[in-house]
């Protein structure tokens, strides 16, 4: 396993004189991602807000450092959306070429819950990927990134908007990575509500079944849902037990610390068993005036000219000190 | 000027339960977007949060419907007919359970995406015995369509509209099973639509009536049983053809249904579907999926000229001028474009 | 709770003059079921007798003493089939009667998976539900003792041939307990291989977030399946912890043991908690002829008259025994 | 006297797949009845067993086809359609994968009752975008039909049939995608029929024959796309009318396909659509259920008595006598009685 991390990493978008250890920039991506998405809450007036807030640390470590993906294949500002599978010409999958080359060389990145998808899209524009411009495409008519992404959208490769079916997909991926000895891992990017559906349970006993041990799941553990936190919704805890029932290898982390990420997903021996870091958020991180409306934070939509204003130089400081 | 209802479903449900203290509402973690927090506020303990697992959602009902209570299940359509097909025959509609499925988000009426998107609702559900397909279309529909359920001892799926909903029929003409309203009557072509499509054809028809061309148009809302005389009759006069329209896959649905009303009866008659052509959609502003599919108003203009041949040079402006103001102009945008960002 | 067990029960099938503390009764009706089935399994050439042997201890356990059950309300010998519901004047659930009137003073239960269905009847006929000829109706024409049990067969209540769908609809029949006031419990009969749905696991969850402990759940753990051994199949291992983690107690008895898996249901602290009997088992026990054919026993039929007549004699001696 | 092939699709599986390495096999616990032991024995590496868990299933053979794997799913038809319709749509369909669901168990013809009868795959699944449907009638179109997959890139759903099959077309004349087979010629009735179906109208048209009714009988075997120009010219020259039968609901399959191409093309007519009556049946035996649903042989004469108001005294061993010998006598019992258990 290559622990030096991804050499193909495209890190330009990072002002030259600053710190270059993969941490720094790490950070400097997560406070990159929520940003952009809170300038486009500000400018949509709403969006997946709290979402960003959350998993900002955990795509950062993913595109920086775990995972093994090589420089984007996609346009820096996505073309118009194309047609759907099976209309002529336009092929599964598209969005995968945002993540770089496929092979055994590389890993891949699947996102399960779509609505996440405009992290990912800040993802990718703070890590190289896409144009900054890109994202005014967001959510408007005839554009690929859609608010709910999909298959075509830039850093997807699966079409996940009914939760719970990537991990699934994610199996037969590696399995079929194992029948054609191609060695790339396979990371999955869950919600802890994903955890509810049965069929996250199905899959994670047959990836135990089949003792494959290159799938990589992080789960952004924010403990909350549409309606609320999951304790009140509907339990899912003691999520390590659980996991571990079904064979797989289960850590806890600090969703918001790069390097306790990527230490679990490097050191955790998990031979023969999916791994599973469930690395636990703060759906407000970063902004403490969203912490009151917590656990009620699935959509963010400031509710005045004061919350706005205030939002605004949550933003501006984060351009400064970006 | 047509009056705009403000979240009908809500409020109705509340004063509709109010007295019958056996219905329960099950929400599939979509609380807010299914118009339901005030159930919850109001009767907290006859609101039961099943979170995402719609499988045991559907089963777990059938549960309590055994028992003698009424569950509501509330959320997008699509996750009541895809992700819990199994349960949904097999534990609720097999033993004819009095379980109600209220699905949103129909058709292409969503921000959501592909995997949001019923499209093919009506088609998989018509093909399940036991269970009653109503469908919304307007405010009125969506205010009695509650006291319509009590006359059906069975399953009950409807197609439900949430947010500010017009009303296109007068408040005190109650939705019934099995019967079409009639919207306008003319005797050159006769159309049926449902749901959001009805909306959509109003100011078509209207600026075709200009023209000189005179169609005779029904409003169906329920597509399970479908053999209502009205619109037998209808098809059976239908001058130069007979035109479906809806918010769905041109096959299973509504256009099915009249095909397989026509063919048996052998009436009417040719048949024109409008509705989405055999495809998955994208995720885009739902007027914009509406043109892009040809489902919206100037797209019936169009079939109605390619049917009698003629150009009737009716623009968007023609149309707008017909159009039931159904939105404050200041509002359209704030409410169906894409730039506006809603939670699901 | 009744700790004496069901005073409703109709133990007339039995000769006078024989024990009849309840375990002996047990054991006896496990005898008859196991011989009932064999019986069959001769006359029809093939049945689901694996499932008889596995199974019959636990039946026995539940109609003798652990579920509290009322007189039949079904008659003797069922009638032929007489629509679906929704057809007219047919009504849901309807093979309930056989299991006793429903209401605060009685238990449920309920059986998920429905081709155990034979081995239900035959604990009808041995507990006196039923007269022994219904069983010559089985799996004919018209007859409402189908092979794959459906709501309105004898001492079903559901229809659980899809299976995992039981639990959850216990679910909801325990909710209605509960808010009407009735202290009944709920037991569902289970197969193990029904722990490999996802939908399963969705139900534990759910009982366990709303704290229903009115329903007990007895799993046949035979560890096989239709293809072979659950373990080569699907894992479904370690079963207690996955129990536990999705919010269940679990507790492991040997399946063959009713004093065992009477105590585990009676004693068993699951406050809040649904109670899952894990009941491990022999899918040839009392016919060492068949142990060599395991795990590949779902569906047993005789090779040849050695076997056949083999089995016969188990068939008599169960009889002189009985 | 008619060939009886012996598990056509077991054979045939394994020796096609044998140079084609990126074909696997995904069983759902129900290898034995599926006919995929013996894929198993010879190609262990190809073959996954996905244990009692259909959701994981499909989306992990989305997964796979992926990849550039061509995975073969193989259980009961229902289980592939009803227990993991989402899965089916969002990870196989929209994505348009190389996926291929062989489903036993069509309609009726099963030992298994409510939960095992595949009596509405096909109207659910023709709802569903991106999707080609074939229904096996006979031993070419089992042995045949592997070839024709190759031509589809996209999901295809195979109804299939198991066991002793009958070879009712020449073994040279092979499946072909969209196109109907004529089995009998006549103009006095058009007849299209699905599946087992064919073989069960086969007496009954050579016995009305004798009769002086001269019946257009073909056998279909792509419900979709539904767009064969030979059904379609069927259908307009139907002297008295047409008529649909399947081993299905009367709704959403072969009989709505028909009726839609009818309306359209306005062609034909009247509609006589046999099949089972919106309603879940019971579990028994095929021939007891085939006849209380009125989908056998004699039910189709009934039809065409009632249609042409005639009698024409057909006895049941007037169409015995007719019969294809597909079983040889002694073995029926053995084979469909419900005396006989088998293993699902
Ligand atoms: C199968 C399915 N059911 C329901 C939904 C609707 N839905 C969208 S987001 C969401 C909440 C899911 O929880 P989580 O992803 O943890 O939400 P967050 O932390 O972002 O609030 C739900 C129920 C869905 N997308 N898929
Ligand atoms: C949802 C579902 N999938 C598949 C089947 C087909 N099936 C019938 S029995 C069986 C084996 C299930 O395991 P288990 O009940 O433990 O079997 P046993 O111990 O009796 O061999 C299967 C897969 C089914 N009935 N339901
Ligand atoms: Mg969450
Ligand atoms: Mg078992």
């Amino acid at each position: 396993m290559d622990t030096e991390g991804n050499g193909h990493r495209a890190v330009t978008s990072f002002p030259p004189g600053r710190s270059n250890t993969w941490p720094d920039q790490a950070r400097r991506m997560a406070r990159e991602i929520r940003r952009r998405v809170l300038e486009l809450t500000l400018g949509r007036d709403g969006c997946y807000l709290s979402q960003a807030l959350s998993s900002a640390e955990i795509l950062a470590t993913l595109y920086t450092r775990s995972a093994r993906l090589g420089p984007s294949l996609g346009p820096a500002v996505p073309p118009a959306f194309s047609g759907v599978p099976g209309q002529a010409g336009v092929r599964h999958g598209q969005g995968a070429a945002f993540n770089g080359p496929q092979g055994s060389d590389y890993d891949r990145l699947l996102i399960s819950p779509a609505h996440y998808a405009v992290a990912v899209y800040a993802a990718l524009v703070s890590s190289g990927r896409m144009a900054p411009e890109a994202l005014d495409q967001f959510n408007t008519d005839g554009s690929q990134l859609e608010m709910i992404g999909a298959e075509h959208s830039p850093g997807f490769e699966l079409t996940t908007g009914s939760f719970g079916q990537a991990l699934s997909q994610a199996g037969g991926i590696a399995m079929a990575n194992s029948l054609r000895g191609s060695s790339g891992r396979v990371f999955v990017f869950m919600s802890d509500g994903e955890l509810e559906e049965g069929q996250t349970w199905e899959a994670l006993q047959c990836l135990g079944h089949y003792r494959i041990d290159s799938v990589v799941v992080c789960v952004d553990v924010n403990g909350m849902q549409y309606d609320g936190a999951t304790s009140e919704v509907m339990n899912i805890e003691p999520i390590e037990s659980r996991i571990t029932g079904f064979g797989g290898i289960a850590v806890s982390v600090d969703g918001h610390d790069v390097t306790a990420i990527e230490r679990a997903i490097r050191q955790t021996p998990h031979e023969g068993r999916p791994l599973v870091i469930l690395c636990y958020t703060d759906s407000a991180r970063g902004m403490p005036m969203l912490a009151a409306r917590k656990p009620k934070l699935h959509f963010v939509r400031f509710r005045n000219d004061r919350e706005r204003e205030q939002a605004r130089a949550v933003a501006e400081n984060w351009a400064r000190t970006g | 000027m047509i009056e705009l209802v403000h979240k009908p479903h809500e409020g109705n449900l509340v004063a509709w339960a109010r007295n019958r203290p056996d219905v329960l509402v099950l929400s599939g973690d979509l609380t807010g977007s299914t118009e339901i927090q005030l159930f919850k506020d109001t009767y907290p303990e006859r609101f039961f949060s099943m979170g995402m697992a719609e499988q045991n959602m559907l089963s777990w009902a059938g549960g309590l419907a055994r028992e003698g209570f009424v569950p509501f299940l509330h959320t997008f359509a699509v996750f009541l007919y895809r992700r819990p097909l199994d349960q949904l025959e097999m534990s609720v509609c097999y033993p004819n359970l009095t379980v109600r499925l209220v699905g949103f988000l129909p058709g292409l009426n969503t921000p959501g995406g592909v995997t949001h998107q019923a499209i093919n609702d009506i088609g998989v559900l018509r093909a399940i015995p036991n269970l009653t397909i109503l469908e919304m279309g307007d405010a009125t529909d969506v205010e009695t369509v509650l006291d319509l359920t009590e006359e059906i001892p069975g399953p009950i799926y409807v197609r439900m509209l949430r947010g500010d909903v017009a009303r296109l029929f007068p408040a005190n003409e109650r939705i019934r099973l099995n019967s079409a309203r009639v919207v306008r009557d003319g005797d050159d072509l006769s159309l049926v639509t449902s749901g959001h499509c009805t909306s959509e054809a109003m100011p078509a028809t209207a600026a075709l009536a200009r023209r000189g061309v005179a169609i005779r148009h029904l409003h169906v809302s329920t597509l399970k049983p479908f053999s209502d005389p009205l619109v037998e009759e209808t098809i059976a006069v239908s001058g130069r053809g007979v035109i479906t329209m809806e918010n769905h896959l041109v096959t299973g649905g509504l256009g099915s249904a009249v095909a397989e009303m026509m063919a048996e009866k052998r009436i009417g008659g040719p048949l024109f579907r409008m509705g989405i052509r055999d495809t998955y959609a994208q995720g885009a502003s739902f007027p914009y999926l509406l043109r892009k599919h040809g489902i919206d108003a100037m797209a019936l203009v169009n079939k109605v000229e390619t049917i009698l041949g003629e150009n009737f040079r009716l623009t968007e402006d023609d149309l707008r001028a017909e159009a039931v103001p159904v939105y404050p102009p200041s509002q359209v945008d704030e409410r169906q474009g894409s730039e506006r960002l809603e939670a699901l």
